[in-house]
């Protein structure tokens, strides 16, 4: 874990979203993906306290620029995004990372299923590869409010073959997710489903995995307003292998938490947003 | 760049209530943990003394989250986090013995004078009491006999939790009695807290405050233990050490330390906080938003010396009330 | 655009302790002048009332400028303006009839309880008060016989000053009572005023507060009379506000309106003020910064009532408090 | 007086200090020298409450770019001013103005002074041409504390013909403006000296053209928290024309004040800056 200062280097649109190459070698040279990337927002004259805390979407190690990692940023979800997400070219931000814990990838080749939605997909790209690198068969699935909140549908089709898109129905995005993984994992021997989402949709993500034995490994893309472990703010209730309830701190011991560990039902009720 | 690196020539070490500390920069109790996070971030050696979170006689869970909710220039939180029971203390592998962990001050909580007392009495009896360097009695939990509201919001209850405290640590030990700034007389609840034997005072915990959801139109956490803390409450913080230290002045307090903590966040306000009274003061809030915050304090604070040809920090203390 | 523009369906009167108003959003004293500017402005009608500035028996000045320090979210200012006498009304040409000037609400100050008594006298006697809607006790002031302790901040002398002052008044005149949160029993100091004739409250003042200069290290205000205002104070007054309409619910309190001030900058604060239990909201400090803040809120607060499906803003009040 | 949304079009450095050009019709149109604009500082995420007010540099009524004001900001008087330095084109910011009184013109032409001092000298080319184009004889004295702090020199040689130029000799700037002032005053015929600095200076100025009976029209470029006479944190103590005390505010009843009607000791005793 270190702090840095780091330097926007380009930005580009990306459907409703933004995406930003920063350098900070400091960083790119040791993350893997699931890792999160925390940063303070505001500027010298910030009424904003709490820092943001953003999945790493991908690092290229120094090299000609220096190393540099990458964010998607939701400009809609906070006034503190919105300043992240308005950041130009040669503008400088305080990074902190990496944070917490990476996709834990298997030893040896099985067949996988990559799930995100939103700017919460982010990472699954570099995931993805990694997957593949090892010989596992992936299945990827972005589901997003509309086609801008896709992100990098175009990219994960040259890596992954099959890429499905969910988009919302009558009754909003989570029954069309939670039918089109039930039909996918009944229809294939995916072993392991790897999610990057907000809690809610986590939820049904793990819910719908479990009666199939197929383990979930969950990226929490919630609140982490210091980012560092201090602050308590981003606990989540789980069930230890003991059995016994206790917290974990997203920022350190996840984002990626096994979701047959996490109290989903007490979590999500708890969930407040730490913005205004 | 380490502070002592600007400059050998300003001597920044002060006395608090009996505690010497290497720097007037201490960590704010729950701001840095218990020194994990701290070390990891190799920053636990820029604060100069580390008060722990509030630590109870037994281990309690809480009803909710410690969330952290977003306000201007500050941060709206529960005051009744989870926490450890000091008899649990041996089993939680601290790293207070790690190299580069400063003087450790536990920060004790409680909801009668009896669960202060035991917490206290607990410490006292494990080893790793051996690395506490002094006790800080967190007064903003609600006192059971008396409809809950804060021990600092009350002279009686303040007094008893302080001597009673007092009584299960040793003669020697520096004991601070932290205190909410918004009451109408902090000096009478100062006194008392003196009188019963606190060697240092601490203002303030964070001020009572409230969050309202939308669109639940719901508190966003249980109002009765809400606080606000941050750089938006220095001005408060900043009022309440220059009331303690014109009431030593006049001789309405005894002579005592003061701590200055809330919305420290730079080198400037931790100089007004020195001038209003403070001999020290610790970071909080800052410390979430930036780790860094209590080196860049420090540094600056030499800066500041420097550049107001002042050779040791403890001359500024209390200068705002010179003529 | 218009607050009446975005919809028509939502009604957004409100009665705050006997004062008819056309939205929540009244402008606060000392932060809206007397009207002039925002008459220039073209803003005088975003107000639902205007609160004057404090005015005195006597015209007052002042030792020092009435000047506004910056600090994170707020603002520190001296809460002992140059002040206007209330004899004083007829000849300063105010604009209080002129066309879209809101109902007026006269805000007294006082350093002695007859003091105030003595300038409600003389504002009776005034050909304006056809002009004045309502009275506001400004408790904030120093009293002379307390060693200028805040009337706010003991329930006897705010008390005896609200006893006073309704002597003086028509019966029938919304009478307010301007109270400081900075205390530890609000609900007690809200209990004598009610029964002594207040019948609406107003909270809070500006806080306690100080700020240090550098270089010279003294304090930039006098530290007695140095207030904190502004976003910075918002979940400080929505908590205030929470224990009033609590205790007005438990009984503890006569049923009595309140008014939110301190850090209402947008309609999401309102909301939230309306939600703790306010019949109405003023604008203080963000006027300043924006002047068209008030209308701002005004247009959000139809905006949310309309999100939130509620037809009357009076819906708002005390939802908080609902289970 | 207006509120109004306005967009950098242009910016510039000038030495040590940024020159902007920002559209805003509503405010260009009717504009005078010495006039004020105030501007909201920090964004959406501010922590500063107070506004920015300043003299304009110059105005272009509506034309090509819809009219344009500008203004020089000193990006090391603090946080906000710094803020609104940094704004590059296409940014947008909040502006009220014109605020105050303008500098009165002379009837007809006069013998005149135009004194400035670092980044309160930006109005004084624009108000030289109108002194100018009223017959005026113009003398202008620009000062700063390096050679960078001197705003629009080379503008104003083509303008004015002589300009002097004050830096600081080995006990400060102040005492080498008193001195050049007098020698000036001595050796001319100037009659009315219009003056834009911050409060010492103009003390000083003000004081050196006392004895020569000289009029002194000063721009106090001082804090002006809100800049439209609603907070009183900018009020002026001066001797009015029947001897008696009293305050105006410099945002609206200023900022050009009559020299010697300001009680300068009293006002810079009492002056603090606004911000940390
Ligand atoms: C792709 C995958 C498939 C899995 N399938 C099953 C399953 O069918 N049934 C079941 O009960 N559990 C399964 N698991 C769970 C797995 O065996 C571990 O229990 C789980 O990953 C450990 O997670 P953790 O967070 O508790 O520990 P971690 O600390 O995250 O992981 C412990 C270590 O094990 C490694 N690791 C994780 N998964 C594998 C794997 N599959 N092969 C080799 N090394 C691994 C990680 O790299 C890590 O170093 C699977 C996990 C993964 C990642
Ligand atoms: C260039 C100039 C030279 C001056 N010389 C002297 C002087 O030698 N002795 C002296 O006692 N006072 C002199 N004055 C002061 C002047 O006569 C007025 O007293 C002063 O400008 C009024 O300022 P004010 O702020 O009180 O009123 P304002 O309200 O600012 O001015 C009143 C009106 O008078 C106009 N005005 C200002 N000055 C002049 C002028 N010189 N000729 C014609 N109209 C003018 C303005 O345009 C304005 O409309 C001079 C002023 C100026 C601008
Ligand atoms: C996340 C968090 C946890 C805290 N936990 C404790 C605690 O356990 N005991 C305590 O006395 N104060 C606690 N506090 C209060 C701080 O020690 C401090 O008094 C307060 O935050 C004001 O200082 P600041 O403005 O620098 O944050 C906590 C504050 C925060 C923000
Ligand atoms: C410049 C200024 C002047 C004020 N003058 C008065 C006053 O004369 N009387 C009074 O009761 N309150 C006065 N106040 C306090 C405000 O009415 C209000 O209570 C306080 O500023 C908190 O609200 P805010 O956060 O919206 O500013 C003044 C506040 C400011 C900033
Ligand atoms: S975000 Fe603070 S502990 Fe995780
Ligand atoms: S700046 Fe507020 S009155 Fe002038």
């Amino acid at each position: 874990m270190v702090e840095a200062r780091g330097e926007l280097i380009a930005s580009r649109r990306m459907g409703v979203f933004q995406h930003h190459t920063i350098v900070v070698p400091e960083l790119a040279d040791r993350a893997r993906p699931g890792q999160l990337a925390s940063f303070a927002v505001g500027g010298r004259t910030s009424a904003l306290l709490g820092r943001r805390t953003l999945p790493l979407a991908a690092i290229t190690p120094s090299g000609t620029y220096g190393g540099t990692i990458e964010v998607v940023v939701d400009p809609v979800r906070d006034a503190g995004m919105r300043w992240l997400a308005d950041l130009r070219v040669h503008d400088e931000v305080d990074v902190i990372g990496p944070l917490g814990r990476a996709f834990p990838l298997p030893a040896h080749g099985v067949d996988s299923m990559v799930l995100g939605v939103g700017a919460s997909a982010a990472p699954l790209g570099w995931l993805s590869t990694a997957l593949r690198d090892r010989g596992c068969r992936v299945e990827l699935m972005l589901a997003g409010e509309t086609d801008r909140h896709l992100v990098g549908v175009i990219e994960a089709r040259r890596v992954i073959g099959t890429v499905s898109v969910v988009t919302p129905g009558p009754t909003g995005l989570l029954p069309v997710l939670r039918d089109e993984l039930q039909r996918t994992l009944r229809a294939t021997e995916i072993s392991v489903v790897y999610a990057a989402a907000r809690a809610p949709e986590l939820s049904a993500v793990a819910e719908v995995a479990r009666p199939f034995g197929v383990t979930v490994q969950a990226l929490l893309d919630e609140a982490m307003p210091c980012g560092t472990g201090l602050c308590g703010s981003c606990e989540v209730p789980v069930t230890g292998s003991d059995g016994i309830s206790r917290t974990i701190r997203c920022c350190t011991e996840g984002a990626v938490i096994r979701g047959d560990l996490v109290e989903w039902d007490r979590y999500v009720a708890e969930l407040w947003e730490t913005v205004r | 760049m380490t502070a002592e690196s600007v400059s050998a020539d300003i001597d920044l070490t002060v006395n608090a209530g009996g505690l010497a500390l290497q720097t007037p920069v201490m960590g704010a109790s729950g701001c840095c943990g218990f020194g994990h996070e701290l070390l990891r971030l190799g920053r636990a050696g820029d604060v100069s003394a580390l008060v722990t979170p509030s630590l109870t006689a037994r281990t309690q869970s809480s009803d909710h989250r410690g969330v952290l909710l977003e306000v201007p220039s500050g941060l709206v939180s529960p005051t009744d986090r989870p926490s450890l029971g000091t008899g649990q203390l041996e089993a939680t592998r601290l790293p207070w013995d790690a190299d580069g962990i400063p003087p450790v001050i536990v920060s004790l909580a409680g909801n009668l004078s009896g669960a202060y007392a035991e917490a206290a009495d607990q410490l006292r009896r494990q080893s790793l009491m051996r690395r506490v360097a002094g006790v800080e009695v967190n007064l903003a939990c609600g006192d059971r006999k008396n409809d809950d509201r804060p021990f600092a919001h009350d002279v009686f209850g303040a007094t008893k939790v302080i001597a009673r405290v007092r009584e299960q640590l040793p003669r020697d030990l520096p004991l601070f009695a932290k205190l909410s700034a918004d009451v109408h007389d902090l000096v009478e609840i100062a006194r008392g807290c003196v009188k019963s034997g606190a060697t240092g005072l601490v203002v303030s915990s964070p001020l009572r405050a409230l969050s309202i959801d939308l669109p639940t139109l719901r508190p966003r956490l249980t109002p009765a233990v809400t606080g606000l803390s941050g750089p938006a409450i220095l001005p408060i913080t900043l009022r309440a050490v220059w009331e303690l230290r014109a009431a030593v002045l006049s001789g309405r307090l005894p002579n005592v330390a003061v701590v200055a903590v809330g919305g420290i966040a730079r080198a400037s306000d931790a100089v007004q906080a020195l001038a209003a009274g403070a001999s020290a003061v610790q970071v909080g809030s800052v410390m979430l938003h930036d780790p860094s915050s209590a080196e860049r304090v420090t540094t600056g604070l030499l800066a500041e010396c420097e550049r107001l040809g002042i050779p040791s920090v403890k001359d500024l203390i209390g200068r705002a009330h010179h003529d």
